[in-house]
C-alpha cells in the first residue's frame, strides 16, 4: 500500500463519516459543523487527483467563507441559547423511494462501465496551466463571471442597506 | 530538500513524510510557544517597570515549563450543558488549522514542509479552519460571553481577509509566484533586494516601488495582526468587556491548544511579513558558510535569519499589545472597510501599472 | 440665599396645614416638618419657585425615631410599637446656594410617604434604601424593590430599632 | 415578511473582570447594542449604618475606612468633620492642614486607580502599572505616618492619631518632584491616544441638568461642565488658603460631560492636588495634633449632615445624636451610590462595549455603594 492510498482512505472516510453526520444529526449547527469537515474531505481529494489550485479554492470559499456565514446564520437567527435547535424528518417513504432508486442507477452505471486506469506520476502543480488558460482560451466566460459577481455584491449591499 | 534526505536515510516514504510532517511542531511551535510565553512575560513585565517571573530557573526561563506542566495536570473540566462533541473538537480545530500552515513555512532552503506552488494560498486557506474552530469553541460553550466573542472573532478574520489577501495579491502580480520558496529565494544575497526595498528589480520601477511596498507591508501586517487577535483588534477575547471570549470555559490542556494556536499563529503571520517584504530566510548580507565553502552552515545561517526575522515581528506584536489600548467592535469593522480595503485596492491599482511599465 | 426660617414662611404661606413644623432648637441644623403625603407637591414648588431652586437633592435617609412605646417579650427581644418613621430630605440651591432640611414623619404601623422621585431622579435609590431599611413605603415610586437586601430576605427590615435576625436563611443559619 | 427579533439578556458579573468589585448588571442587548442596564447592588453589603449603632462614636471611624477603601482618608476626614461640628470642636491649626495634605494625597491616589484600571477597561494594560507605580509611593508615605496602607484610622474626632513622621516633607516633596513628569508620561501614553479618544469621546455623555437632576457630584458633574467643587463651594477645613483652580470638562474631543472629559478631569485634578499639596507643606505650622481630641465622646442631642469633596465627589455624613454615646442613626451619602444611578442613562443606545468604558469613566467604588 502506498502512501497515497492511505491518505486518500483517510480523506474519504472523514468525507463520508461527516457527511453521514451531516444528514443522521438532529441539530443544525452540529449538521453544518459536519459540514466543514466533508468539505475538507473533499479538498483533500482534490489535491490526490491533482487539483491543488480547485483544492485551495474549496477550502477558501467552503470553509473558509460560505460555511462560516452559514453557521452565522444559524447561529444568529436561532435561540442560540438553548441546544434544542432540531430538525425532524418528513415524507419518508416517498424519500426512500427516491433515494433507492438513484443509488441503483449510479451503482448500475458503476458496475456496466469499463474502467481503466491511467498510471501518473505524482501530480504536478495545475496553477499556471489553470492561469494561462483562464485568461486566453476562457477569457469571456472569465470576465463574465466577474461582472455577475460584482453585480452581485453590489445587489447584496444595496438590499443591506434597505 | 528535507524529504528527499529523510526518504534516502529512512527508505520508507511513509516514515519520511511522517517525520517531515511532525517536524514543525516538535522542533519549532512547541519551543517557539515556550520561548514566546516567556518572552511575552518579559517584554510585558520591562515595559510595565516589573520584572516579570523570576523563581523558576534564572530570571524564570522555567516559568513556562512549570505552566504547561500545571497546565497537564489540571482536571479537565467540561461544563454540563455545552454541546460535548463540538466542545472537545473545537481547540483540536483551532491548532490543526495554525499547524497546517506551518507545512507550507520555507524555514530555510533546506527546511520545508512542502514546496507547494500555492504556498501562501494554502496559509490563507487553512486559516479558515482556525475560524471555524474559534465559531465551534463560542458555540459549544453554552456561555453569551464565549458567543459574543466567537462572533465577533468570525466576523473579524473574515474581514481582515479581504485586506491580507489583495496585499498578497499585489506581491504575486509583482513576482508571478505564489510559491513562499520561490518569493524566498527570489530576494536573495542582500537586503536590498528584498521587496520592502522594491527587489531584485533595477531602475526607476524599484524607486517607484518603494513607498508601495511599505505601505503595503504596514497594511499587511495591521491586517495579520488582527487576524490572529491581538491587541489592539483583540476584542474577541477582550478581558474587561468578555472575560475572555471564546475560550472561557476551557481549562486544561483544551485552553493551551488555543494558547498555542494563538502563539503558533503569531508566528505565522509574522512568517509570511517577513517571507513576503523581508527576504524570508535569506539573510542580509550574504552567508558565512558561502565564504568559508561550508555549503552545510547555510541553511543553518538561514534558519537563523528566518527565525529571528520571525521573532522580531512577533516582539513587535507584543510592544503594540502592552502600548496600546483596544478598539470597539464597529471601530475595527470601520478602519477593516474604510481604510484597509480602499487603500489596498489602490495599491494594487498602481503597482500593476509600475509592473507593467 | 435665604435662610431656612425665610423659606419656612415661605412655604407656610403657600401649603397651610400640610407645613407642620420648624424646628431650630436642636443643635446645628434647623428643619421643616411636612406632612409625608404632601412632599412631592412641595418638593416640586421648592424646585420651580425661582427664587427657592433646589434644583439637587443631596441626600434622602430614612429614621427610625424609637419613639413608640417599647415592649419586651418572654425572650428579653424589645418591640416597638406606635410611634413615627421619618425621611428626612436634604436639599440644595446650587444656583442659589442654600441648603434646606426637610422632615416627613409617618406612622410606624403604617408608613407611608409620597415619592419625590418624579422632582429629583436622584431620589430613586435612596428611597428604595429607606424602603429596604425601614420598609417605609413610597407611594408612586416606579420601581420599589429591596436594592441592598437580597431581592428574597423577608425577615423585616433591618435598620428598625426593633429588627430580629432571622435563625435562618435559605437553610444557613444566620448568627454563624 | 415579518422577521421576530429577540433581544438578549447578557448578566455582567457579580464576578466579572470589569465591574471594579461585585456588580451586577443586567444588560438587555440587542447584537451588541444595549437596550437596557439594570444594575443590581447589595454584594458588598457589610451593614455599615446598623454596625454604628453598637458603636461609640470613635469606634465608627475605622468602619467609614471600609466603605470607599480607595479614598479611606477622606471618609474618616468626613466623618471627624461632622463630628466636631456636631459637638463644637476648635481643632488645632496643624491638624487641618496634615489633613489636607492626606486628603489630598489621598486623592491623587484613588485618581491613579481609577485612571490606571480605566486604562486597563479599554484594553491598555501598562498605564495601569504605571499609575500603580506612583500609587505605591503615596500609600508608602501613609505607611510611615500611620503604619496603614489601605485602611488607616488616622483622622480623630478632634485630632490624628500620630504627628508626621519626620521624614514626611522631604518624601512628599520628592513625590512631587518626580510625579509630574509622569502625569505627562500618562498622557502621551494614555489620554491623547488616537484608539483611547476614539473609544472614549462622545461616548456616554452626561448633559449638565441630568447630572444635578441625579444629584452627581465630584469629577463627574465638573467633566459635565459644572464648576462646582465642595472645597470651593462649601469650604470646610483650611482649604480657603490654597491657591488652586477647578478644572472643568470643555469637551475638547469630543461633547461636554464624555468619558474622556471625565477621564481628563482627573488627570488635571491630580495636578490641582499637587499644587495645593506644595503649599500645604510649605505653610503648615506647628502644634500638637492630640491636644483637641475629647476623652469622652457624648456628643448633645441633635443632627447633622456634613459633607466633603471625596475623590468620587460629595461625600456625607448624617448624624443623629440621641444624646448617648452611641449615634442613634448614621447615613452616609455615598457619591458612588448617587453615580451608580444615573448609569443606564448613559449606557442606553451605546455598545457591549462601551458600558465597560462608561462604567470606568464614572469611577465607582463598590465598597461605597453597599457600604
Amino acid at each position: 500500500m502506498n502512501i497515497y492510498d492511505i491518505i486518500f482512505y483517510l480523506f474519504a472516510a472523514v468525507t463520508l463519516l461527516s457527511a453521514f453526520f451531516v444528514v443522521t444529526t438532529r441539530n443544525i449547527v452540529r449538521a453544518a459543523f459536519f459540514l466543514l469537515f466533508t468539505f475538507f474531505g473533499v479538498a483533500g481529494i482534490y489535491v490526490l487527483l491533482g487539483a491543488d489550485f480547485v483544492a485551495i479554492v474549496q477550502l477558501i470559499v467552503y470553509v473558509g467563507g460560505i460555511l462560516i456565514l452559514l453557521i452565522f446564520g444559524v447561529m444568529i437567527t436561532n435561540k442560540i441559547t438553548q441546544v434544542d435547535i432540531k430538525t425532524g424528518t418528513i415524507h419518508t417513504l416517498p424519500a426512500a423511494i427516491g433515494v433507492g432508486l438513484f443509488t441503483g442507477v449510479i451503482g448500475a452505471v458503476i458496475l456496466n462501465t469499463e474502467w481503466f486506469e491511467i498510471k501518473t506520476d505524482i501530480p504536478v502543480s495545475t496553477l499556471s496551466t489553470l492561469g494561462r488558460m483562464l485568461i486566453n482560451e476562457y477569457v469571456l466566460v472569465f470576465e463574465l463571471l466577474g461582472i455577475l459577481l460584482l453585480v452581485a455584491l453590489i445587489g447584496a449591499a444595496s438590499m443591506a442597506r434597505k | 530538500m528535507m524529504y528527499d534526505w529523510l526518504y534516502n536515510l529512512t527508505g520508507s516514504e511513509i516514515l519520511a513524510m511522517f517525520i517531515v510532517s511532525l517536524l514543525p511542531l516538535f522542533v519549532f511551535i512547541l519551543p517557539f510557544a515556550l520561548f514566546a510565553v516567556l518572552m511575552e512575560r518579559k517584554v510585558s513585565a520591562h515595559m510595565q517597570d516589573r520584572l516579570g517571573p523570576m523563581r523558576t530557573g534564572y530570571h524564570g526561563i522555567l516559568q513556562t515549563i512549570a505552566d504547561i506542566i500545571k497546565l497537564l495536570q489540571k482536571e479537565d473540566l467540561v461544563p454540563t450543558a455545552t454541546d460535548k462533541i463540538l466542545f472537545n473538537l473545537a481547540p483540536l480545530l483551532a491548532f490543526i488549522g495554525s499547524y497546517a500552515a506551518f507545512a507550507a513555512i520555507p524555514f530555510s532552503g533546506f527546511f520545508i514542509g512542502t514546496k507547494i506552488d500555492l504556498g501562501i494560498i494554502f496559509i490563507v486557506g487553512v486559516t479558515g479552519l482556525v475560524v471555524a474552530g474559534i465559531l465551534m469553541a463560542g458555540w459549544a460553550s453554552n456561555n453569551k460571553y464565549s458567543l459574543l466573542g466567537a462572533m465577533r472573532a468570525a466576523a473579524q478574520i473574515i474581514s481582515y481577509e479581504i485586506p491580507t489577501l489583495l496585499i498578497i495579491l499585489t506581491i504575486i502580480m509583482l513576482t508571478g509566484t505564489l510559491s513562499l520558496y520561490d518569493l524566498s529565494e527570489m530576494q536573495t544575497a542582500y537586503f536590498w533586494n528584498w521587496l520592502i526595498l522594491g527587489g531584485p528589480a533595477v531602475g526607476l520601477q524599484k524607486i517607484l516601488l518603494i513607498p508601495f511596498m511599505i505601505m503595503g507591508c504596514l497594511i499587511i501586517y495591521t491586517s495579520t495582526l488582527a487576524e490572529v487577535n491581538r491587541t489592539p483588534f483583540d476584542i474577541p477575547e477582550a478581558e474587561s468587556e468578555l472575560v475572555s471570549g471564546y475560550h472561557t470555559e476551557y481549562s486544561g490542556m483544551k485552553f493551551a491548544m488555543f494558547f498555542l494556536a494563538e502563539y503558533a499563529n503569531m508566528f505565522a503571520v509574522s512568517a509570511i511579513v517577513a517571507i513576503m517584504f523581508f527576504g524570508g530566510y535569506q539573510s542580509p548580507f550574504g552567508y558565512l558558510g558561502n565564504t568559508l565553502g561550508w555549503t552545510w552552515l547555510v541553511p543553518i545561517e538561514q534558519f537563523f535569519w528566518f527565525t529571528s526575522k520571525g521573532l522580531f515581528f512577533v516582539f513587535v506584536q507584543m510592544w503594540l499589545r502592552w502600548t496600546l489600548p483596544r478598539f470597539r467592535v464597529d471601530q475595527l469593522m470601520a478602519f477593516c472597510w474604510k481604510y484597509l480595503i480602499p487603500f489596498s485596492f489602490v495599491i494594487l491599482l498602481l503597482v500593476g501599472l509600475i509592473a507593467l511599465m | 440665599m435665604k435662610t431656612a426660617e425665610e423659606i419656612f414662611n415661605t412655604l407656610k404661606e403657600k401649603f397651610g396645614s400640610s407645613i407642620v413644623e420648624f424646628k431650630a432648637d436642636k443643635p446645628v441644623e434647623p428643619f421643616i416638618i411636612v406632612n409625608p403625603l404632601e412632599v412631592d407637591k412641595i418638593s416640586l414648588f421648592l424646585k420651580d419657585e425661582k427664587d427657592l431652586l433646589f434644583d439637587s437633592l443631596m441626600n434622602l435617609s430614612g429614621v427610625d425615631d424609637a419613639n413608640g412605646i417599647k415592649e419586651k417579650d418572654d425572650k428579653g427581644l424589645e418591640t416597638i410599637k406606635g410611634g413615627t418613621l421619618s425621611v428626612y430630605y436634604h436639599i440644595e440651591s446650587t444656583k442659589l446656594r442654600h441648603k434646606l432640611t426637610l422632615k416627613a414623619s409617618t406612622d410606624r404601623e403604617k408608613p407611608e410617604v409620597v415619592t419625590v422621585t418624579e422632582v429629583w431622579k436622584g431620589a430613586d435609590w435612596h428611597e428604595r434604601e429607606a424602603y429596604d431599611m425601614y420598609g417605609i413605603i413610597f407611594l408612586n415610586h416606579p420601581d420599589l424593590r429591596r436594592i441592598l437586601m437580597p431581592y428574597d430576605w423577608e425577615f423585616g427590615f433591618p435598620l428598625r430599632k426593633d429588627y430580629k435576625n432571622p435563625e435562618f436563611y435559605q437553610g444557613m443559619k444566620v448568627p454563624y | 415578511m415579518a422577521l421576530k427579533t429577540e433581544e438578549m439578556v447578557l448578566n455582567m458579573g457579580p464576578q466579572h473582570p470589569s465591574t471594579h468589585g461585585v456588580l451586577r448588571l443586567e444588560l438587555q442587548i440587542d447584537g451588541e447594542i444595549i437596550i437596557d442596564v439594570i444594575p443590581h447592588i447589595g454584594y458588598l453589603h457589610r451593614c455599615f449604618e446598623k454596625h454604628c449603632e453598637a458603636m461609640t462614636y470613635p469606634q465608627v471611624i475605622p468602619y467609614t475606612d471600609r466603605m470607599d477603601y480607595l479614598a479611606s482618608m477622606y471618609n474618616e476626614f468626613g466623618y471627624a468633620l461632622a463630628m466636631e461640628r456636631l459637638m463644637k470642636i476648635e481643632v488645632p491649626e496643624r491638624v487641618e492642614y496634615i489633613r489636607v495634605i492626606m486628603g489630598e494625597l489621598q486623592r491623587i491616589a484613588s485618581h491613579l486607580v481609577a485612571l490606571g484600571t480605566y486604562g486597563a477597561d479599554i484594553g491598555a494594560f501598562t498605564p495601569f502599572l504605571f499609575c500603580f507605580r506612583d500609587r505605591e509611593r503615596i500609600l508608602h508615605l501613609f505607611e510611615i505616618t500611620c503604619g496603614a496602607r489601605l485602611l488607616y484610622n488616622y483622622i480623630w474626632i478632634g485630632g490624628l492619631s500620630h504627628d508626621l513622621h519626620p521624614d514626611f516633607i522631604r518624601l512628599t516633596k520628592e513625590f512631587i518632584k518626580d510625579f509630574r513628569p509622569n502625569v505627562k508620561e500618562l498622557n502621551e501614553l494614555l489620554s491623547y491616544n488616537r484608539i483611547f479618544i476614539e473609544r472614549t469621546a462622545n461616548v456616554g455623555v452626561l448633559p449638565i441638568e441630568t447630572a444635578i437632576n441625579y444629584g452627581v457630584s465630584g469629577p463627574n458633574l465638573r467633566a459635565s461642565g459644572m464648576k462646582w467643587d465642595l472645597r470651593k463651594d462649601d469650604p470646610y477645613s483650611v482649604y480657603h488658603k490654597f491657591d488652586y483652580d477647578i478644572p472643568i470638562g470643555k469637551g475638547e474631543k469630543g461633547k461636554t460631560g464624555d468619558c474622556w472629559d471625565r477621564y481628563y478631569v482627573r488627570v488635571l485634578e491630580m495636578d490641582e492636588s499637587l499644587k495645593i499639596i506644595e503649599q500645604a507643606i510649605e505653610q503648615i505650622p506647628d502644634g500638637d495634633v492630640t491636644s483637641a481630641i475629647p476623652k469622652r465622646v457624648k456628643p448633645p442631642e441633635g443632627q447633622i449632615y456634613t459633607r466633603v469633596e471625596n475623590p468620587r465627589g460629595e461625600l456625607g455624613y448624617f448624624i443623629i445624636s440621641d444624646g448617648s454615646i452611641n449615634p442613634a442613626r448614621v447615613k452616609v451619602r455615598a457619591p458612588s451610590f448617587v453615580t451608580m444611578q444615573v448609569f443606564p442613562e448613559l449606557c442606553k443606545g451605546f455598545m457591549v462595549a462601551d458600558v465597560v468604558a462608561i462604567l470606568g469613566s464614572v469611577d465607582i467604588v463598590l465598597g461605597e455603594i453597599d457600604r
